[in-house]
Formats: C-alpha cells, structure tokens, sequence
C-alpha cells in the first residue's frame, strides 16, 4: 500500500512537473494584453475647425449698384478725429417733438457688437453670419438701407457676449477690417475688391482675447496699423501690397485687448499708444525708428481692458478699465530723445471717472463718461469731470438715468446716448449740469454696446441683433 | 537515532507552527494600512494659504437634521431651508422665527419680503412671516427645482430634471423656458450630471446659470438668450475641478462670483470676467477622509453673500452656517 | 463474572453517554435549524460604508478578489471627465493609459454622443480596489460601486475582507437580494 | 426567520436614515439623441442553495460509503480512494469550503449571538460527522475531511511517538477549540478558518502565512503522520471525545485477537492500544488513593486555570478588532504611536463618537473576562481529566484500536492475518 501510494505521487508529480514546464515553454505572457492609445473610446475628431482652414476673403456676391450723392464721413471708430465728435456742420434735433422717431431703415445682424463706418453715401460693417457661420464685410446704402455687397469667409464661432465687435477703418482706397479671430482684411471699398488678408493667430501666435477681438484698425497714410500680441506688440502694413513694413518686438509677452491704437503727437513725434493687457505702449510713428518702442509703463494694467486711451492734454492721457481695474492719468515726459511716463493719478473705479467697455468722450475740455457698475453710487450713470483731476466727479446724470454699458456720441454739440435697453436720449452737457432734452425706445433689443455712427445727418445704431438708421435732421 | 532526530526536529516544526499562529493571533496586525491603489487628492486639497483672502469670522449653529439652501435678504435677515421648514435670523445672528412648511424646499429665494420655495416640481411663495401665498402650477410632472432666483420682474427657477430655466413672472405665469436643449437654434442645451444646477441674478439684474457638465457659468439676457460664459476645466484653482462643478455659485454686489466645487471642497472668488481672485475657503482638514464619505452629497450646500459682501456657506456635514469676511 | 459486570457498566456508561450526545447535537439542530430556514445568505458590502481603502483587493482568498466594481449606469452622468476613469488633472480626456485612473485598465471608455460617454466595468481585470469608486464619489454621482460579485464569491465562513474592512461595510445578506448598490430601484 | 427580516428591514430603514443624502440623490438621465440603449448592470446570482444541499448529499453520501468500506468491506484501498474523491469534490473543487471543522465557529456563533444567520449546511456539516461518529467512529476523519485526506497522502515515513510526547503534544487541540469557541462566540473572529494550513492549497491562493503553516504540517505529516489533525485540529476533540462511545467502532481484528503483533507498527498515529501485562496492575488501596487525589485536584485545577484565564482576558481581547482599534485609539490620543492606521482615520471619518466605542469595547472586555474563567476552567478540567486518565489502568488483552484518537483509516487492517 504504502508503496503504491508513493508510487502513484511519485508519477503525478512528474507529469505535473512536465506539464508545468511545457506551459511555461509555451506560454507568451503577454499575449492579452492590449495597448491602451488615445481614441479606443471611438469619439469622433474634432477635425480641422472652420477657422483654421478660414481663407480671408474668399467670397464675393454684389447685389446691386448704387451711387450716392452724399459725402458724409465717419470713416473709423470714434470718427475721424478719433474723438467721437460729429462735426458735420447739420442741425440736429433736440427732440422728436410730437412724432416718434421713425425707423428709416433697419437690417438683421448676426449676434454682437460690431458698429458701421459711414463714407460718402455707404455704410460698412463687419458682422458675423451665423448662418453661414462667416465674418462678412457688408456695404449698404445710407439712405434705404439696400444692401449692395458683402465679402465672407468662413469662421467658426460661438457667442460670447456676441460675436461680433469691430468697426472697420477706412479711406478713399481701402477698407481694412478685423475679425472676431483676428483675421485682417483689406479690400478696395468701391467695388469690395479683396486685396490682402492676415490670419493673426497664424502668423503672429496670438492669442484670441476674451470674448473675441474688439480692437478696431488704424489707417494712417495708407498703412494700416494693427495691434498685435504674440509673437509681435505692432504692425504696419502697406495697404495696397499687404506687405508688414514694420513690426513692434514684444518683448514682454504682452496680449491683445479690446483697446484699439490711439495715435498721438508729443514733443513733435507721431506715436501710436496702445494699452496691452500687461501696460501701456508708445510706438514711433515716424522717422527712422520707426515701429520701435518710445516708452512703456506696466504700472496701470487691467486683465480686460476695453476704452481706448483719451488724450486729455499734451502728453497727457487717461486710460480706463473695467471689471474693478479703474483709471489713470498719465503724463509723457521727453528728456532730450528719450520718453518716461509719469502717473498722475490712479484709482479705483469708484473713486473717480471711469468706464467699462465705451471710451469715454473729451468735449469743450470736459471728460464725459458711463460710470461702470462697479463705480460706487454714481454707477451706470452718466458723469462728468474735469481733467485736471479725475477724481472729482462734477455731475452725475441722476439716479433715474442710468445708462449701463450703451455708447455715447456727440453731433451738433449734443450728446447722444443709447441706453444699452435701446433708448437714445439726447442730452445737453455742460460743466455744470446735464440736461435731458429727450428720450425715445427706438429699438426692443438688448445690449446696444456697439458705437453710433452720425454723418450727413444719419444716426446709425444697433443692438445685438440688429441695425437701425434714424434720421436725425432738423426737418 | 536517525529517527528520534527525525521526530525532534518535527516536533520543533510543529512548536514552530503553533508559535507562529500564537504570533500572528495575538501580536500581528489585522491587515496593511498601507493603500497600494490609494486615491489621494490632498495634494489638489493644499491651497497655498497666500491665496485665502477671506476668514471665517462666526458659524451659526443650525438645529436641523438636513439642511438644503441659504439666502439672505436686503435687510441682512437670513432664511435657511431645511427638514420641514425654514429658519430665519435677523442681522444679529438671532434665530426670530420659524416657518413650518408641508415638504422640504429645496432652494429659496427672498424678494420684497416675499419668500419663493422650489419645493420638488412647483414654486411656492411665502410671506416672510410664513403665511402662504400660492403654490404655482408646475412646468411638468418630472420636474425637480434645485435653484430659485428674483428680481423685481422676474423668477427664474432652475429645473435640473428638464435642464432648463424656468422664467415667471411674479405672479407665476410661466413667461419662457430658457436654455432647452434645441438644435435647430444650435443652443446646446445644460450638462446635469448630477442634481446640482444653481441660478443667480446679479446686482446688474444680470442672470447668471451654472452648467456644471461644461464647468462654466452662463450668461443670458434678461429673456434667455445667451450672453457670454467663462470656466474651464481644472484641478487646478484656476479653473473648476471634477466632472461636474460648480454645484453653487452666487454674486457679489461688484459682480464678482463665489463659487463652491464639490470633491476637492473649496469656495473660491472669481472676478467678474470669471478671473480666480483668491480662495475663500477650503476643507482639506485632518477629517478628509469623512469628506470623501459624504462627497456624493457635497459638503456645502448653498452660498450667500449680504450686502457687506460677507459670504456664508451652508455647511451640510457640521449642520452650521459659516460666514466669511475679507482679510 | 466480575469482568462481565464491568464490561456491562462500561456499556451502559457508554450508551447514556451516547444518549446524551444525540439529544445535544439533537437540540442544537432544532435550535439552530429552525433560525436558518430560509435558503441562504451571503456576503455583501455596504457600499454607503465603504471608505475604499483598497483591502478588498488584496484580502479575498481568491487570487483576484470577488470584488468588484459595479456601475450603476441609473445614477451615471455620462460625463466625458469622469472622476472614475481618469486621473484627476490629466490635461486630455482620452482613453490613454497614463490618463487612466484604473491601475488595471479595466474601465472601457465608449463615446455615445457629444458630450456623452459610456463607462463599462470589465470584470475580469477589476481588482476590486476601489479607487475609481473614491473618484467617482468625489467627483461625480458616486455610480461606480463596490459590490461582491456572486459568481465569483465563495462564500467563506468568515469573509477574509469583513475581518480587516475598517469599517464594517460588510454583513451577511439573504441570498434572494444578494446585493446591496445605492441607486437600486427599490 | 421573520425576525432576521424585521431586523433587516429594520436596519435598512436605519441605514436609508442614516444616509439620506444618497435618498435625495436624483439623477437626471442625459437626453440622447442617438439611439443609446443603457446596458443592464449585471448581478449575478450567488451559488444555488440546492448545490449546497447537494454538497450536504455527497457529505451523507461518502460519509456512509467510507463507513462501509471501513467496517463492512474493511478495505484499505477503498478507504483511499474515498480519500482521494474527497480531497478532489471538498477539497480542490469546494475550496475547503464548507468544512465540518469551521463549522464548529458558525455553530458556536449561532448559539451566542442570535442575531448572527447561520446557513443551514454549516449546522449539516457540523452535525452529520459527529453522528457518523456516535456509531462508527471517526470514519470522518479517515478520508472525508479534506484536510486530513492532504495529509493522509504525505503518510510517507511515519515513525511513533513516545506516549508522553502524545500526551502533552495532546492538550493543544483543548486550548485551540477553546479559544476557537471563545472567538466565535464573542463575535471576533473564525481563528480555525483563519489559521487553515490547506484551505491555501485548495486555493491554489493564500498568504505567506498560510502556505507556511500548509507546506511545514506537510513535511512534519511526512514523519509524524497527520500533525494537524492529532495535534491541532479543534474539531477533532468533538470527535475524539464522542468517538470514545462510538457503538460499532473499526476493530483491528474481524474476530478474535490472536495477538501476533503484526499490527503493532502498524499505526502511524500510535492508536493501538497495547495488550497490558497483568503484574502491572497496581493494588487497588493505591489507586483508589491517587483517585482521590486527583479528584480533589481537578476542581482546583478547573479554579486556577479559570482564574488565570480571567487574569488574561484583556490580552484575548485583544484580538477583537473593536478592542484593538479602542486601544489603538487611547494609544493615538495619549501621542503614543505617531502613524495612523487606516483604522484610526475611518474611525475619526466616520464621526462617531470615541465614548460609544470605548463603551462598546468595554462590553467586549468583559464578556472576555467571563470567557477567560470558562476557558481557563475548560482547560482545566481537560488537564485534570488526562491526569486522571493516566492514573486509570486499563486492563487489555487484545490488540485494540485507541477508540478516541484512531481515524479509522484501516491500516491496521491488512495487516491482520485473521480474516473471519
């Protein structure tokens, strides 16, 4: 028995042993197991989106011809002069009188901000068309509203605070337009002819800010000069070849905000300023060093800063942010060919003049603004200071008159004002006091923020949806 | 010889056995601590304390098994809903007051002295004393409010079964639904993985709707269309942690966000483009562990903030109302 | 006689003895017996107990434990970052293994639609660790659960993990409700 | 029955309570576009109760054909091969699991805590082989418990051991099963399933303690034949004990002993009693005496031991994880021990609060405190019992099976020359 049992062990362990080492011979360890990689979970890519493939300008329909006999101009963002003062010599209205206003025409917009630029009988604006999901520079008529051209490329887009909101520039030959994604048009605006593009982010690495671009373009000498971000802070382009003539180095990394390019002169020197999110610029405009860096200050810098810089006296600019950045005053100083910078005041938004998204309004040497809703009691409201010192509030509009984030315009040494609920007010504005002379609902939308356009007696407004034009002519 | 060898050294083997067991038993411990696999997230819990610009000042103890939602008025009175009913504090931290009600609200909102309940599907309005109003009709059967807010004009109810906001007017005619998923006018509708789906209306009467799928905040218009939106997807404080936050959000008067994510337990404060300014508070205490357990029930249950821009956060596990001021 | 006697007493010692153990073993069967009529009952884990500290995975008897982890798609949110599947802080939402949550990859990720995802438990290579059932219950609706998978369980005496879980998630339940997962439809 | 599903309905009710944050917990189902079906989650049922019924039937099944084969047919071989079925359906393809050794701690547990379910195979297993017993023997033992059939198997070299080594070596099945009952019954652990040496091999999955205590009895069985069941196993004292009176117990010869001394060696367990010779037989006054002695020691003993178990009961109680976490806790808030275990921190998480525990802890102390007086008396009276056992002389004759101690493995039967 005994014997038999080791016996029958004896063998069990041998075959198990071979069997054991048979397996192990044959046995590939890692024959189950499976790499993990990214896409086992079968999501679809997301594909090259619209906008990389984005080719500016591709398309082109005309609708109609049209001559004007007009010749108003309002050719950028705060007109001409770059001071949003009207100075068309018409009379305009001080109120509506027993009639309403009437809507002279009126035409759908995609979502946004984006204003139009009046010249000589044309209306231009850069929308967004959500529809065919494309930046368009569209051309209307003035006077009816017929709109006669529009040039589109694709953009993909998702609302955010709208989608649009820059104004082009433009001059007898040109048109220049930025997008939403930064792209750069420049078209012939008698015919809507393209003549070059610029995809920002492409060739510059930029960064596309908040809620898209709100910079508006500069036209100076038939250079278009746009502000950058990324790899460079400046550029000039030749208008006519499209050819970058010169370009700012960024030195600091600074980013593109909603400001747009001021240009000034001080101490006999073009300069263009341009407050980055990371400070305050001044570029040469002229000269040999040309495109080069004059002065720089990082002592006022807002994370979002939507006003342009105000020239409030020689050297002396006031700059203003929103969302609890406040304003400054500074002032250039020149020794021998070098430039500082000099901060006069600063202070919250609270303390003093302020503003959010408009730029506020340097008129008779008074400084006018829409106090942001951060700005303490007078907030939403309209005020007024003197700019020797920011600080003391002279007026505000009253409690009852509150304005948020809508634009404001003066003509024929009136202030227009458009409630961003789509009531324009007409209102005198003095150092001493406001003076409500009217108010009419012309539009039921939200967020009027886009700017006002006045030439030829024409009042062109929008709100997020669409673009009316009044006629504001003292009949 | 051999054998007895043999048999000594056996014994010795078993002895050895019967010690080892002995050993195990009496002196051995019961298992590792240590977790191999362990999932630890206190290294995203530790908060730089250079960022935390806000202490806690006083706590409110609450008398209430559950407590659900926290709101706050003009005159600085605080309402806290919870079990059956709703407790109500005057400025001096004082309870005043109790209002019995029929359910548990889940969320309450104070306007004109008037209270507003999202109670399961339907709103029902109080006045602050307690006398009931009217209990509105709801939008559908299914329906589950997690989120109520008032203006002068408007009340905007969250409804985290249907994914939408429920807009009324005062008198509770319902005026629109906002946010519906809709393809045909592209809206791509809220993410609610869980039912946390907070609302806020700003003091610029601006709505403000957490999506908390997206880790966003949404913007509408006073009628729902969409405005703007910021959040991103982070561990990191800059942005909002985990699957599905922020589950609470409300508004300072200057437009500045508090918000509350649940999983790493942290009130954070965003400027008002959605810019993390600093950190309010963060619950990476030596209690972590009991944190994780009640997770799936966040640990803070409503936000509020008074007029000062005092925040009070409704702590669900320590049934206590924190209240935090600026450094 | 006298070696017959004793050998009579040593009997009838013998048979009381063996009448006495029969009526003992007789009533500890009635006693017992009639408290466990009633089919069966098995180990299960309280998963609102669990605190995933990992010991199911490495105290079952079984070479990979019983335990494993369930998905209780009625509580899930579909979220494509899931708290469950991937590492907190991963910078892609993607199923690559460094973004992988599960030491064992044995979560399969399915895309269902924008925004939404499918997470499938493969059974075979959970481990029972728990460690997407921690992120899934800090982050998400706490939808991925431990749970006593039956089929693997054998059903010991005294479970090997109930004897080290430090706390006490786990009790003997009917065999009829084997399992005890939040979000059951009751 | 229906007052475990109150309790459990009860407890869920609590529990529902307890936890209502998962209660309010709703879930809003995502709205596919896309045909999306959710798949079902899988719970898959536990083993039937009638394959555990059926596991009871092979237990009655083999029990009464070893016993056959044992004293009817008195057949080695077919002893063996039950041995091997065993090993092979209990052992290797039940796991280990049920035994009638663990079982012991489920009865013990069910007969302490009426709260605790015991499933009905556990009191068949536990049962059935001591009724088997009461009228043949530990035909269990033979080749029925998988774990003595692993053993049986490595019966290789066996060589005897001195009586007294026996005796002593003897004693640690009491002090085993009771500490075995003693854990059971106070709710701690199931210290016999815990410390199975084979269940690991039945596995084919342990721990390195498991396979250490598994693989040493194995190379021990080699020369001492089945270490664990002689020395250690606590089911074996039941046995043991009801074997003693077992009715038809295997007899080495079919008929008359002829006392050739054939199966002297033949034992490997050194369970054959010896025929004894006549002139050792002590006079009768002395014995009578020595009787007295121990008579009157025993009681002495059963109060010493139950004092000194008593005097270590905080150190049994140890073991109880209530008790221990308690102890750590104390250790913990006195800065005693730096590093805290994963018990200490889900004790603090789970927010209950450290009074309640060090009452419950202290209820479990004392419920040791009374098992230490019955196990040290228990181990007592079995010290007192074996030396009254030695005192006792035995007249023998014949060559005869140890009725307590023999597995009936029927060894000693081939080597039996008589045959009728």
């Amino acid at each position: 028995m005994q014997n038999r049992t080791e016996k029958i062990i004896l063998t069990i362990v041998i075959v198990i042993a071979i069997a054991t080492f048979c397996y192990w011979l044959y046995y590939n360890p890692v024959k189950d197991l499976t790499v993990n990689l990214p896409g086992l979970d079968n999501r679809p890519s997301k594909g090259e989106s619209a906008d990389t493939m984005a080719v500016i300008g591709e398309k082109f329909k005309e609708y109609t011809t049209y001559t004007s006999s007009l010749t108003g101009k309002w050719p950028r963002f705060r007109g001409a002069d770059i001071d949003n003062i009207n100075k068309e010599k018409i009379k305009l209205i001080d109120n509506w009188g027993s009639s309403r206003p009437k809507i002279l025409w009126k035409t759908d917009l995609g979502e946004g901000h984006a204003a139009p630029v009046i010249y000589n009988g044309k209306v231009y604006l850069l929308d967004y068309d959500e529809r065919k999901k494309s930046d368009a520079l569209r051309c209307f008529a003035l006077e009816n509203g017929i709109e006669l051209w529009r040039r589109w490329y694709s953009v993909n887009l998702k609302r955010n605070h709208g989608m649009s909101r820059t104004l082009p520039a433009i001059t007898d030959k040109y048109i220049v337009t930025i997008g939403p994604k930064c792209h750069v048009m420049c078209c012939n605006p008698t015919n809507g002819n393209l003549l070059w593009g610029i995809d920002l982010v492409k060739t510059y690495k930029v960064e596309v800010p908040l809620w898209y671009t709100g910079q508006c373009p500069l036209i100076v000498n038939d250079t278009a000069i746009i502000a950058v971000g990324g790899n460079a802070l400046m550029i000039g382009v030749e208008c006519a070849s499209g050819k970058v003539v010169w370009k700012t180095p960024n030195p600091d990394n600074w980013k593109m905000s909603h400001s747009s390019i001021i240009p000034i002169t001080f101490g006999g020197k073009k300069m263009y300023v341009y407050c980055a999110i990371g400070g305050i610029i001044g570029v040469s405009a002229e000269g040999i060093d040309k495109g080069e860096i004059l002065w720089k200050t990082d002592k006022f810098k807002p994370s979002v800063c939507a006003p342009s810089p105000v020239i409030i006296g020689t050297g002396k600019l006031f700059i203003t942010a929103g969302y609890g950045a406040g304003s400054a005053v500074i002032q250039l100083i020149k020794t021998d060919s070098t430039y500082s910078v000099n901060i006069i005041q600063q202070y919250r938004p609270s303390e003093g003049i302020a503003s959010e998204q408009q730029t506020p309004i340097l008129y008779n040497n008074f400084l006018f603004s829409i106090q942001p809703k951060d700005g303490g009691t007078a907030r939403n409201q309209f005020v007024c200071c003197n700019p020797s010192n920011c600080k003391t509030i002279l007026w505000t509009s009253s409690k009852a008159d509150r304005y948020g984030l809508g634009p404001y315009i003066v003509a024929d040494g009136k202030f227009f004002i458009l409630n961003d609920d789509g009531t324009l007010i007409i209102a005198k504005a003095s150092a001493t006091k406001f003076t409500l002379l009217d108010k009419a609902k012309i539009m039921d939308g939200q967020d009027a923020w886009g700017p006002l356009a006045i030439a030829d007696g024409y009042l062109l407004m929008r709100d997020s949806k669409q673009m009316v034009c009044i006629d504001i002519k003292t009949k | 010889m051999k054998q007895k060898l043999v048999i000594a050294l056996s014994l010795i083997l078993l002895i050895g056995v019967i010690f080892l067991i002995y050993n195990d038993l009496f002196n051995g411990n019961p298992a590792d601590s240590t977790n191999a696999t362990e999932y630890n997230l206190e290294k995203l819990k530790q908060i730089d304390s250079s960022l935390i610009c806000y202490n806690e000042v006083i706590t409110i103890d609450l008398t209430m098994e559950s407590v659900n939602a926290l709101t706050i008025d003009s005159n600085s009175n605080i309402y806290v809903a919870g079990d059956n009913e709703i407790q109500i504090f005057d400025k001096t931290l004082q309870k005043t007051h109790t209002i019995k009600l029929d359910s548990s609200a889940n969320c309450l909102a104070v306007f004109d002295n008037t209270l507003y309940l999202g109670v399961g599907n339907y709103v029902e309005v109080y006045t602050s004393k307690g006398v009931k109003l009217s209990r509105w009709k709801s939008f559908n059967s299914k329906g589950y409010i997690t989120s109520i807010a008032v203006n002068k004009t408007n009340v905007y109810a969250a409804d985290a079964e249907n994914k939408a906001i429920l807009r009324y007017n005062l008198n509770g005619v319902l005026l629109n639904v906002i946010g519906k998923k809709d393809k045909d006018k592209s809206i791509d509708g809220f993410i609610i993985p869980s039912m946390y789906f907070d609302l806020a209306i700003s003091a610029e009467n601006e709505l403000w709707v957490a999506n908390p799928g997206k880790h966003e905040l949404i913007n509408f218009t006073e009628k729902g269309d969409f405005r703007t939106s910021w959040g991103i997807a982070s561990m990191q404080t800059t942005g909002f942690a985990g699957c599905c936050n922020p589950i609470h959000f409300c508004m300072l008067s200057n437009g500045s966000f508090v918000t509350f994510e649940k999983g790493l337990d942290r009130i954070k404060l965003h400027d008002q483009t959605g810019k993390l300014e600093c950190i309010v508070a963060s619950f990476s205490d030596a209690n972590a562990q009991a944190l994780d357990n009640c997770s799936i029930g966040a640990r803070v249950h409503d936000l509020a903030t008074d007029l000062q821009g005092n925040i009070y956060a409704l702590d669900a596990k320590d049934k206590k109302i924190r209240v935090f001021s600026r450094k | 006689m006298a070696e017959k006697k004793q050998y009579n007493r040593r009997d009838f010692i013998n048979n009381s003895l063996r009448a006495g153990i029969a009526v003992s073993l007789a009533g500890i069967t009635v006693a017992l017996t009639t408290r466990a009529l009633s089919g069966k009952s098995v180990w299960q884990l309280n998963p609102a107990k669990c605190v995933q500290c990992g010991r199911c995975a490495t105290s079952c008897i079984l070479e990979t434990s019983a335990v494993k982890c369930v998905h209780v798609y009625d509580m899930c949110g579909y979220c494509d970052l899931c708290g469950g599947y991937l590492r907190p802080d991963t910078k892609e939402l993607n199923t690559a293994a460094e973004n992988q949550l599960c030491p064992t990859s044995a979560i399969s990720r399915k895309y269902i639609e924008e925004p939404f995802f499918e997470y499938q438990i493969i059974e075979e290579l959970c481990i029972g660790c728990g460690k997407c059932v921690k992120g899934c219950g800090a982050f998400g609706n706490g939808s991925l659960q431990l749970q006593i998978n039956h089929k693997l369980c054998v059903n010991c005496n005294q479970c090997a993990i109930a004897r080290v879980c430090p706390s006490e998630a786990f009790s003997l339940v009917s065999a009829s409700d084997a399992y005890l997962y939040q979000g059951k439809k009751m | 029955m229906k007052n475990y599903l109150v309790k459990l309905i009860l407890a869920l009710i609590l529990f529902i309570q307890a936890f209502n944050l998962y209660a309010v917990q709703r879930f809003p189902k995502p709205e596919f576009e896309t045909k999306y079906s959710q798949p079902t989650m899988q719970t898959p049922c536990p083993r039937s109760v009638y394959m555990e019924y059926f596991d009871v039937a092979v237990l009655v099944a083999s029990l009464s054909l070893i016993t056959w084969l044992i004293l009817k047919k008195r057949s080695r071989q077919g002893v063996f091969w039950t041995t091997i079925f065993s090993l092979l359906y209990f052992g290797f393809y039940r796991k280990g699991c049920i035994c009638a050794v663990g079982s012991l701690q489920n009865v013990t547990m069910a007969l302490f805590n009426p709260d605790y379910y015991i499933p009905i195979t556990a009191i068949a297993f536990f049962i059935i082989p001591l009724v088997f017993t009461m009228f043949y023997g530990r035909t269990f033992c033979a080749g029925i418990c998988p774990l003595g059939a692993i053993q049986d198997i490595f019966v290789l070299r066996p060589m005897p051991l001195k009586q007294w080594v026996q005796t002593i070596l003897g004693l640690i099945p009491y002090i085993y099963l009771g500490l075995a009952v003693l854990y059971a019954a106070t709710g701690t652990d199931f210290i016999v399933c815990r410390y199975d040496p084979f269940v690991g091999i039945f596995r084919h999955n342990g721990t390195f303690m498991m396979f250490a205590i598994g693989g040493v009895l194995l190379l021990i069985g080699v020369f001492v034949a089945r270490p664990y069941c002689r020395f250690l196993c606590p089911y074996g004292v039941l046995l043991n004990f009801v074997s003693r009176v077992s009715k038809n117990h295997l007899s080495i010869a079919p008929g008359k002993c002829i006392e050739c001394r054939l199966c002297e060696n033949s034992c490997p367990f050194g369970a054959i009693n010896k025929p004894t010779p006549t002139r050792n037989v002590e006079k009768r006054n002395v014995m009578v005496k020595r009787f007295a002695i121990y008579f009157v020691i025993t009681p002495l003993l059963i109060l010493l031991g139950g004092w000194t178990g008593s005097r270590f009961h905080e150190n049994l109680a140890k073991v109880h994880p209530k008790v221990r976490l308690a102890n750590e806790l104390l250790l913990a808030n006195n800065n005693k021990i730096s590093s805290l275990s994963m018990e200490i921190s889900t004790f603090k998480s789970m927010g209950k609060p450290l009074d309640k525990l060090y009452a419950e802890a202290n209820i479990i102390i004392d419920k040791f405190y009374i098992g230490g007086w019955i196990l040290g008396g228990f181990l007592g009276l079995v010290f007192g019992l074996t030396l009254v056992n030695l005192s006792v002389f035995q007249y023998r004759t014949d060559y005869t099976t140890n009725k307590g101690t023999c597995f009936s493995c029927a060894r000693c039967v081939d080597f039996c020359p008589v045959k009728k």
